[in-house]
């Protein structure tokens, strides 16, 4: 059996205004992969993205999720199947409370009260959230929103989750704990985003679009050794890839050095080779 | 009459009181929003000139108020904040109606005056009713009650979207007005030349903002019905607590209690 | 402006928020039959959407005062008359409650006069046959401002019935109406343009929201023609319960309120618009049946007689009440 | 003449429902400084920078801005002087074209016309949107847009530059222009951020808001050396300074190495040192 396999053939789409934003994208991502999606503002992400779980329809091509090509008739099944967080939370946590949103999707599967009650708990428990649960979503931080909005996905038990910029806007502390929860999630991750050291920690491969097309498709180190390939698509290494400023003097920003030397608590951090980076 | 801009912090406190704890705030949400509609009903009922008669049903909002344990001087002053049209109303009738009514010593007083007095206290009745009602009860609670009661699923959805944006898009409107605002070099107001695109703009990015809610909802199975979870029963606490009211102001509609105790004390 | 709660008879707000409510209910039905799922957050969307465009002033030209946006014309452009009616309905919903604007039981009235004249009346009747399909910039001017015009007049007529028609004001019928129509002209115009700016704006950038709307339907036309005239009589018949929204423009009320108030020694028109009151009150008093009770106003006399009772009395009350509160505050504290 | 010094003391905000944002807030910053103030969701950065502009009025406490301290009348020549750029460029962007937004704020400055149409001149160059000019700004991407937003500000020829996050939702090379343009600009700057590596790139010094409090305030390199100060204000390291992924293998993520050694086209960004880094 094709254990949820995404197999996206020869996608194309053309906004009704004309913009092609996807130009023939293939790609085949297996059981319990974790693939980032970079590429410059305007590549097609989000686009490609919203192909997966069928709210946009193809202008050419084909979509299959697991056993099922993507159609009319597969629709409900194939949502089932992929949950999307959508970036903004505020446009994913619509209902009165955290509750009923993440009780949202399993309603609408038509289960029960008392299997919703458990999954929305289960879910709530996973994103360490259960506290929130009869706040309202407006009254939520960002980071908060951000897990509540996991967690309406997860209460779905989707077999492959999609992000769409999951770290947009959060602080570090934040994030850091976002990336320790989606770590965990053994199933299919697809993420896009332009914070791309998330990608090197979270993701083993990446796709990288540019203009709606692919233009590499490989493990992520890979990619991100790639200079070329990543100035042609508008991208950099990640920070943590491009040197510490200590380290590097000749790196053309005017950073004085402090007046005194520094140690950091666990002297690490400030390592003091001198080989030079680019940027 | 909106001045939301400040009117928004408020709401959110307003909003914040209803997630308390207490027994009146464990009511099931349809035994309050009735109590407060027969309330309603008997303070307006009262004859143009009554005034004393009006004065006990203030009971009602002061008992909520400690119940529920809120802020007095916040409701107070949301509460006298809302007075405006009303009064400026019933500012006309002792101009219009001076026919003399009541006799204070030397002073004669119209019936205009206490007309208009009397507007004012029914809107400072009802206006607190309905805050206190809000602030025990929330938003949604109230929503679900009302449903509950008959009231179209339709409509408390749209109720219940429509409360959960206004945070979201006031936010908006305040960081767009307010980047408006610091450019403005302190010209005051902005021409219709510019009000156009400056409200059309976020007319679109609230559109937008709509499009993406309906993929969200799609993307978790959203097929056409919003469903939610109903708690709360009808049960004896609601029933002695609509009961009670009710005949109690029901009891104050009929007899004049100010005046029974006025009499008593005066002697007369 | 808002109608309020203190203003209002019951038999009055009884009767629109009958009214009100039916509508909601046909609405809502309608709604459901349109299975057009996108409605459910884009009406909420649109529906903040207008608390977020009032906190945007704009100068009115030589007067030196501001106004912003209704939203009622503007919603009924963008979502058709039944979804543009539940949206202004929930907006006033959440005005009553949480800025008791108006209150719970003017509520009837004001979802009445400020959601019915601009979706029913103004929008199909007056907008779409003068902008058209594709108005040019100042036919959609021209049409804007007489839509919007023609709400506001009508609800601010409605207000005014409304309010005589409760007999809790002593203002005059005739002098309410000379005060609020012109008021409201000036509003409705402004409300007008502001609108018709707004979908300029919108025509430019995407074309297709405002033409789709339109496009959309032709078709419901013919039905909602038959239920406006029976609801237009309908509403006549109640004794003039015919209302609409009012623009919340404060600032429109109060130059009125100054101005009038610069004014108030009119001795002579005054005499005779009591005499008008009086009149209209007396063929009024049948509705609310609380004025055939003998009250304690119609015995002027006795009342004088025990008005320290009363005073010492109310005073006694509110006491009492303020004791209770305290009370009741300090038990869950202890506890 | 203290040239245009940006002094804040015991700057206290309370929000009109009880939220007390501000806590006895001071700094001095001088004429052509670069200062980053970080701090977690919710720490108070926005709440300070919109007392700069006088568009919040303190609670308690003065500011100072160059020879005027902040009061009604010196209000309008300060916001002359103050020029502040939004995180979301949506909010500042609101008239039908770009040239007319950039012409907004001299126009009401009461400027003549062909002042103001060198100024927009001007300032559209320097972000390098010369060519959007006539566009309207729905039409722009992220990326174009932050930079008009940008241009809107500098057409007032500020002394001052306030920015509330200014690399959010931008692509790397977007991010990367619009570093270089603000490192081009020569008077004060006063950002905030999330973006820590934009943080240790653009600014000499950094101020550490917690909770409404100054925690820190001193050279950028100090601050980021400082790992519990930055735990305590759940902040983290520039992934810049946490080193890269390759010569950290006791990194907690399982990042499984390429299969065939990379070597990227310039050999650098994967240096081979081993030495462990936390995070
Ligand atoms: N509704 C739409 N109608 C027309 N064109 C659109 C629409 N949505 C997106 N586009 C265009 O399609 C292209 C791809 O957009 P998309 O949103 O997928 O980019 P993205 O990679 O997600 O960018 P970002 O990083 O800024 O989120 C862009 O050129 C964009 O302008
Ligand atoms: N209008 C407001 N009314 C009440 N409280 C507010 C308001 N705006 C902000 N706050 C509160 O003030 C505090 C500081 O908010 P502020 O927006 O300044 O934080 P921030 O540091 O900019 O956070 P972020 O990184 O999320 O942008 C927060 O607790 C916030 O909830
Ligand atoms: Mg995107
Ligand atoms: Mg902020």
């Amino acid at each position: 059996m094709s254990h949820h396999i995404v197999e996206v053939n020869q996608l194309r789409h053309v906004y009704p205004d004309g913009t092609m934003a996807l130009r023939d994208v293939s790609f085949r991502i297996h059981h319990g992969e974790s693939v980032a999606i970079i590429g410059a503002n305007g590549a097609g992400k989000s686009t490609l993205l919203l192909h997966l779980n069928g709210y946009l329809t193809a202008t050419a091509g084909t979509i299959r999720i697991g056993d099922h090509q993507l159609s009319r008739e597969t629709l409900a099944e194939i949502r089932r199947t992929v949950g999307t967080v959508f970036q903004d939370p505020d446009d994913q946590l619509f209902m009165p409370t955290v509750f009923d949103d993440v009780a949202f999707g399993p309603l609408n599967q038509g289960l029960d009260v008392a299997t919703v009650e458990r999954r929305v708990a289960d879910a709530l428990e996973r994103v360490g959230a259960l506290e929130l649960r009869n706040k309202p979503p407006y009254h939520l931080s960002g980071g908060e929103k951000k897990r509540v909005a996991v967690a309406t996905v997860l209460s779905m038990l989707p077999e492959i989750l999609v992000l769409d910029e999951p770290t947009a806007g959060l602080d570090p502390r934040a994030r850091r704990q976002l990336l320790a929860l989606l770590r965990d999630f053994h199933h299919t991750r697809i993420v896009t985003s332009h914070d791309l050291d998330m990608v090197l920690e979270l993701c083993e491969r990446t796709i990288v679009l540019h203009e709606g097309t692919v233009m590499a498709d490989g493990p992520t180190l890979e990619i991100f050794g790639n200079d070329a390939l990543l100035a042609a698509c508008h991208l950099e290494k990640p920070f943590a890839m491009q040197g510490c400023p200590v380290c590097s003097p000749g790196r053309q920003h005017p950073l004085p050095l402090p007046q005194r030397p520094l140690v950091a608590p666990h002297g690490d951090g400030l390592h003091d080779h001198d080989h030079h980076h680019d940027h | 009459m909106l001045a939301i801009d400040g009117n928004l912090l408020d709401f959110k406190r307003l909003d914040l009181l209803a997630l308390k704890e207490s027994p009146v705030h464990r009511l099931d949400p349809r035994a309050k929003v009735l109590t407060t509609l027969v309330f309603i009903l008997c303070v307006v009922s009262f004859d143009r000139y009554e005034l004393a008669a009006l004065l006990p049903f203030a009971l009602y909002p002061v008992v909520l108020l400690a119940l529920g344990d809120l802020p007095a001087g916040y409701i107070a002053r949301k509460v006298a904040v809302v007075l405006p049209f009303a009064v400026m109303v019933g500012l006309f009738n002792p101009l219009f109606d001076r026919q003399v009514l009541l006799q204070l010593g030397p002073l004669d007083i119209w019936g205009g005056w206490l007309s208009c007095l009397s507007i004012v206290v029914r809107a400072l009745l009802t206006a607190a009713a309905a805050i206190v009602l809000v602030a025990i009860t929330g938003f949604p609670a109230i929503c679900e009650a009302l449903e509950r009661l008959g009231m179209p699923r339709v409509f408390a959805v749209q109720l219940l979207f429509l409360y959960r944006y206004i945070f979201v898009l006031a936010d908006e409107g305040g960081r767009v007005a307010r980047a408006r605002q610091l450019r403005a070099c302190g010209t005051k107001g902005l021409g219709l030349r510019h009000f156009g695109p400056l409200v059309g703009h976020l007319l679109l990015r609230t559109w937008e903002r709509a499009e993406r809610v309906h993929m969200a909802m799609l993307a978790r199975g959203f097929a056409g019905e919003v469903h939610t979870r109903r708690q709360g029963r009808f049960g004896a606490a609601e029933g002695a607590f609509l009961l009670g009211w009710g005949s109690l102001f029901v009891a104050l509609r009929l007899y004049n209690l100010p005046h029974l105790l006025g009499q008593l004390l005066t002697g007369n | 402006m808002h109608m309020a709660d203190a203003l209002l008879s019951p038999a009055v707000g009884g009767t629109l928020w009958a009214a009100s409510a039916g509508t909601i209910a046909w609405c809502s039905a309608r709604m459901r039959r349109e299975l057009d799922d996108r409605k459910v957050p884009l009406m909420g969307v649109l529906g903040a959407f207008v608390f977020a465009a009032q906190m945007i002033n704009f100068t009115i030209p030589a007067t030196g005062s501001s106004g912003h946006l209704g939203g009622g014309l503007l919603l009924a452009i963008l979502l058709g008359p039944h979804a543009a009616f539940l949206t202004i309905a929930s907006v006033l919903f959440i005005q009553a409650l949480f800025f008791a604007d108006g209150g719970l039981l003017a509520l009837g009235c004001n979802i009445f006069n400020l959601g019915v004249f601009p979706a029913f009346l103004a929008y199909p009747l007056v907008y779409r046959p003068l902008a058209g399909r594709h108005p040019g910039q100042a036919r959609l001017v021209l049409a804007a401002v007489v839509a919007a015009v023609t709400a506001l007049q009508l609800g601010a007529f409605a207000v005014v019935v409304e309010t005589t028609a409760s007999g809790i004001s002593a203002l005059p019928f005739a002098g309410f109406l000379l005060l609020m129509q012109p008021i409201h002209l000036a509003i409705g115009i402004i409300e007008g343009l502001a609108t018709a700016a707004v979908i300029a704006f919108v025509v430019r950038a995407r074309p297709e929201l405002v033409t789709a709307a339109l496009a959309g339907r032709p078709a419901e036309q013919l039905p909602l023609r038959g239920m406006l005239a029976g609801f237009a009589l309908a509403a006549l018949l109640l004794g003039g319960v015919v209302s609409w929204f009012a623009s919340e423009h404060p600032d429109g009320l109060e130059w009125s309120i100054a101005r009038l108030t610069g004014e108030t020694e009119l001795p002579q028109p005054a005499g005779r618009l009591h005499g008008t009151l009086a009149e209209v009150q007396e063929k009024v008093a049948v509705l609310p049946d609380y004025t055939l009770r003998p009250g304690p106003a119609a015995e002027p006399a006795g009342r004088a007689g025990t008005s320290l009772a009363g005073v010492v009395g109310g005073l006694a009350t509110l006491a009492l009440c303020a004791l209770c509160g305290l009370l009741l505050k300090k038990r869950p504290r202890r506890g």
